[in-house]
């Protein structure tokens, strides 16, 4: 196995699901002759032709609609949003059809998409390339939500998605694409939909956390661990459906919980985390359930650094925690 | 043809133009007549049953009956339907059963889509009939990526899809038929211009002298036609469908038209029409017009009859579908996702142990 | 002072704003010529004119977007939405402009809009014409957002949204709009934004909800009572920001918490309450914050009744949060 | 006009067509020269400060600046701005002073708007320069609007809005360019037909022949210029501005033009365009083109001198910004809301204080 980045994953995981199964097309903007902005789709036109690579207008509605088209008419589309930022054209689409069409019609008619696009922060992007949005598709019902924080999580899940029967929105860690690399199962490999995936076991504290977030994550475990507080790390990877048991079996066993992610806080996945933890572990929790989370406020340029969790803010949280 | 040439067969003497018929054949047509005026009974019975509370509301389409039955009979196998919530006609014209419409309308078990929307939003996949959402024009886009699968797989089938005016004016309309322009997709654009979106007048939608001249902005043909003309309907689509099948690419057909009743069961037009514009169209009744033409041919002899006839099928179709069980409370946590996680089930449980 | 409905109290306020204020203006489709599908703005075209009662094309994007417009070049738009349902095609104008704007430009330009939009189940209006949308507009920073359970509320708060400087989703609870009368002062009315309503005192379970839930809770409650258990009732009114201290207090005394709300559970603002209650009255807490809410599934037609909350759905919930 | 026919006024040969010269005085045209070199000095230096680190991303205007430049002139006092990124040249033009620009750029407390955004998202209120926003084409209806409200207050003011052949494909484009001829308002829509966005070459972006036709799908008039001509910008932008102010509607401009760099620092465009391509637009260099004339004319001797003149300008100007002090952590909460709510300043209190 090699080494490779979390874009080339999932560039791998493209290119090996167009070449088992001819149905899997994938479109967006510059996906084809631009071989993607962050050349996830790269090489893909020249193999796989233009008929199954497609390069679309700018319009969100149009490459969201269209992709929920083909999908109902036994195409496998997987389309590539710009950044998540740019998605929101596209809301209607999304949480209106895409969300609702296999409920409203019974079964009859299904539209499952896999919708790409990069997210997060951590290439002083500003406003519109930074943004963290899954608590909004997570709280539309109908959506599977995932976000994958290593290359081969990277790789078996978006295969996954594709292979699935339900809409997914597939959040990538744009922050990550170049910056993680990891060993990458050659060909077919999948990571099942909705498991977490334990990062580091711990008995203090458990932390869970998802994707650019994991590796500050586990510098604030680290840092933690030299103090002797053994934090454990989930990552969930699928945000939704939650695989909330190994949660619950870990704060059970923990006593505490800090949720971490760069979204604002408020109405943030970190609140339903929160939530749910302190519905089903009342009786074990020693400290409430703290959050680190991005601001209250549109994601900066200058001060994106400040805004961003980092090590050192989680950290005081763990101790925050700890010496609740 | 110009921009503004409005296409029609039926004379109003009852005779038609020999150029433009579609030619069909004597019980193609009757099978056009009777469909409208099926369509007609439908929509007098759906009110009445929502002015009783028996359900919770319905978007009638009398007056516009040429459009959805003219550009149904169109549609052939194998060609995919992607239509708005005011044209019903076209799926019965496909074959929609009138007891899966009425069942749809009821929402108890008789609805194959389990009671999950509203009266006026069904689907029938046999038919490749596509579930109708309530956001306006949403289906346009929809229409085009199935264009886009069928062409890639070199099938040589049409989409129709159809909305009203006000359809024009959203951000669906704009990237469906630019998409449509830009990857030459069979998809057939039907728009039923009934001149008004709920109050608004067509006038104040758009500055444009008519709707089929939007076509030219996405390199598409636009053909404007009678849309009270159930032949003049059948012939544009008709067309407009071949030359899709042919890889010819997209039309947009605005049909003139008007919606005779409310919007729907919760509009009063009164606040927004005069009666004297109302009772024009009246006048121009596209049953009416196509049973002058009928009855000159020797092909009906009894309207009256037939609309009895219709009425009563509904009556029976309302009574048999009426008697079906409620949907099962457990049918509430079906089909959000192929299969019901934790959540769901957990939801589902609580509630059919009367305990959340 | 006169018994009104709800959405009378909602015209009395556009139409005391309007005759206050020349800027203030009304914008959407059917609001002129047809009054607006559920009568909110009946009256205003003859009375104020075209150019401030303004029926629009059928186009989301060009309501809120031109709002926005109007707000930076010195107007006091008011946008109904004819559905909240409808208002998706509009979100990259809520939440990429008119939610930044003020941010992104330092304070140069602002887009105080106020968004009107009915809201909630209860008609028979099936997955487009019932839903609730708060928990979208509350996770996105930059944006007030409001809901009313009374006509002197609704008066009062859509008059304080309409003269304040920031950007307002004012969600209706159509389900209310003819089901509950109230007193409403003629004339200019305000009612603080940010400031919550004890709709009820209690002692023994404090319960936060909102909209057309709110009767939902009273009856819970009197069946409560019945039994001996004294709920106190919360009405925050303004959603975002949150009357934190009110829902503290209260909860520190009582020591036990149900959010009741229609929208789907997941990530809904339920979800943010539950956390802010956990990290805020940890010590405090009897048992774990319950939630009474919609299901996670779209809004269904035939099972509405099922699919919303009803009082012994929140009964339970207060039976479960006693006996914890 | 035809739909096709494209307005241009500098010829080749230095000369101009007298019937469309818009006859400005001499030193306005030398303003036009300079301000467009200073733009291309603005994103040479630009594009080395993001090579070097010193900023995050840029997008330039090299090859376009006739089209912004062009535009910036034909607006007036009290006339409203709402600009795509690529637009920094109307700003420029307009007396967005280079300090603020290169403050922008920073992000530093050089920058009007305290860091918030991106560089190239610049703004200013008191030439009612509107927040560029990087979603493409959501401030056409925001120019809708403010045009609103200049015309029910009986303002004489026109509204520009500019973005790129990409742009008309979105929803804002179907939605502005339909309100502007439903209210018949004063907003002028200024396309930059640059071939391409970012890879997507204009003719995959929509199947019609010319953008400017789109305008007729709304009942506005549609118009091509040549946008390497900045005085035939000028006059077109120019005659539209005029006839927005006089009450008469709005207009949508098709200038065609080329991005002779990379579509932002992040791009390679050897990836989708050919060497040859760009050369051969290289050779229609705008600012050497309108050099040519001013020379003819007497009005330009030393176009190096020109240039290096504005080089050193923009050095000294990024030499001075550079300095100012980063913008404190506190006004990352500031600007949310017109005041600081509970939660904001308790993020703010845990930030600072270090505890959260
Ligand atoms: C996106 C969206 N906005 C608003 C509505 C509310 N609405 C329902 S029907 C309608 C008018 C539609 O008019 P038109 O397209 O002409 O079709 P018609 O009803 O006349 O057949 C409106 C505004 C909606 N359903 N969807
Ligand atoms: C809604 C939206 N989708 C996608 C993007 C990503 N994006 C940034 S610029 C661009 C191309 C724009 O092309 P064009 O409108 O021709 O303007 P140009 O950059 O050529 O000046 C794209 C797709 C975006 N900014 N906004
Ligand atoms: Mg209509
Ligand atoms: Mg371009």
């Amino acid at each position: 196995m090699a080494e490779v980045t979390l874009i080339k994953a999932i560039n791998d995981a493209l290119a090996t699901e167009m070449a088992r199964d001819p149905s899997v097309c994938v479109l967006g903007e510059d996906v084809g002759r631009g071989g993607g902005v962050f050349r996830a789709t790269e090489g893909l036109l020249r193999r796989f032709g233009p008929d199954r690579v497609i390069d679309t207008p700018l319009n969100e509605v149009g490459i969201v609609g269209m992709a929920i088209g083909m999908a109902m008419n036994g195409l496998r589309p997987v389309a590539e949003i710009e950044f998540s930022d740019f998605i929101y054209p596209a809301f209607d689409q999304i949480v209106s059809e895409m969300a609702k069409m296999r409920y409203r019609s019974a079964g009859q008619f299904t539209a499952a998409v896999v919708l790409r696009a990069p997210s997060g922060g951590g290439i002083r992007g500003g406003h519109y390339h930074s943004q963290s949005p899954e608590a909004y598709y997570i709280h539309t019902a109908g959506l599977v939500v995932v976000m994958p924080s290593t290359p081969s999580d990277a790789k078996g899940l978006l295969a996954s998605a594709i292979r699935g029967e339900d809409p997914v929105i597939f959040l990538e860690p744009k922050a990550l694409y170049r910056t993680v690399k990891g060993e990458v199962p050659q060909g077919e490999y999948l990571v099942p939909i909705g498991k977490g995936r334990i990062v580091r076991p711990g008995d203090d504290l458990t932390m869970i956390t998802w994707g650019g977030m994991v590796p500050v994550a586990e510098k604030a475990a680290a840092a933690a661990a030299a103090e002797g507080v053994d934090v454990e790390i989930i990552d969930p990877r699928t945000l939704w459906p939650l695989d909330i048991g190994m949660i619950e079996a870990s704060v059970n066993r923990t006593g505490r919980a800090v949720v971490l992610h760069e979204a604002p806080r408020t109405c943030g996945f970190g609140a339903e985390v929160a939530a749910l933890i302190q519905e089903r572990c009342f009786l074990h929790m020693k400290a409430p359930v703290a959050r680190v989370t991005g601001f209250d406020t549109p994601f900066p340029y200058a001060l994106e650094k400040s805004y961003l969790p980092d090590p050192e803010r989680t950290l005081r949280a763990i101790h925050a925690s700890m010496a609740f | 043809m110009t921009d503004s040439e409005i296409l029609s067969v039926l004379h109003p003497d009852g005779t038609v133009d020999p150029l433009l018929d579609p030619g069909l054949p004597d019980p193609e047509m009757l099978s056009l007549y009777r469909h409208m005026v099926l369509l007609r009974a439908i929509d007098e019975k759906a009110v009445a049953l929502q002015r009783s509370g028996r359900i919770g509301f319905f978007v009638p389409s009398t007056g516009q009956e040429a459009c959805s039955i003219g550009a149904g009979h169109a549609v052939r196998e194998g060609d995919w339907i992607f239509p708005a919530y005011r044209d019903h006609g076209v799926g019965l014209m496909r074959g929609y059963p009138l007891a899966a419409l009425v069942g749809q309308i009821l929402g108890n078990t008789a609805d194959a889509t389990r009671g999950r929307q509203m009266p006026n939003h069904w689907c029938d996949r046999s038919i490749r009939l596509v579930s109708v959402s309530s956001p306006v024009a949403t289906q346009l886009p929809h229409a085009v990526g199935a264009a886009y699968a069928a062409k890639v797989r070199g099938e040589r089938v049409a989409v129709l899809t159809t909305f009203g005016d006000g359809g024009t004016s959203t951000g669906d309309f704009h990237a469906a038929m630019n998409f449509t322009g830009v990857f030459r997709l069979p998809v057939v654009f039907f728009c039923e211009n009934n001149r008004y979106a709920i109050s608004l007048p067509v006038e104040h939608q758009t500055a444009t002298g008519t709707l089929a001249e939007k076509a030219l902005a996405y390199g598409l043909p636009g053909v404007r036609v009678d849309g009270n003309d159930v032949l003049a309907v059948r012939k544009v689509v008709g067309d407009a469908m071949e030359r899709a099948r042919a890889g010819e690419g997209g039309t947009l057909i605005e049909a003139l038209t008007y919606r005779l009743g409310p919007h729907s069961t919760s509009d009063d037009p009164t606040v927004y029409r005069s009666e004297e514009e109302v009772a024009a169209w009246r006048g121009k009744d596209p049953i009416r017009r196509f049973a002058v033409f009928l009855k000159g041919r020797g092909l009906l002899e009894d309207p009256a009859a037939e609309e009895a006839g219709a009425k009563e099928a509904v009556r029976r179709a309302v009574e048999a579908a009426e008697g079906a069980p409620p949907v099962p409370l457990s049918s509430l946590f079906e089909d959000v996702y192929s299969e019901i996680p934790w959540h769901l089930a957990e939801q589902r449980d609580s509630l059919l142990s009367g305990k959340g």
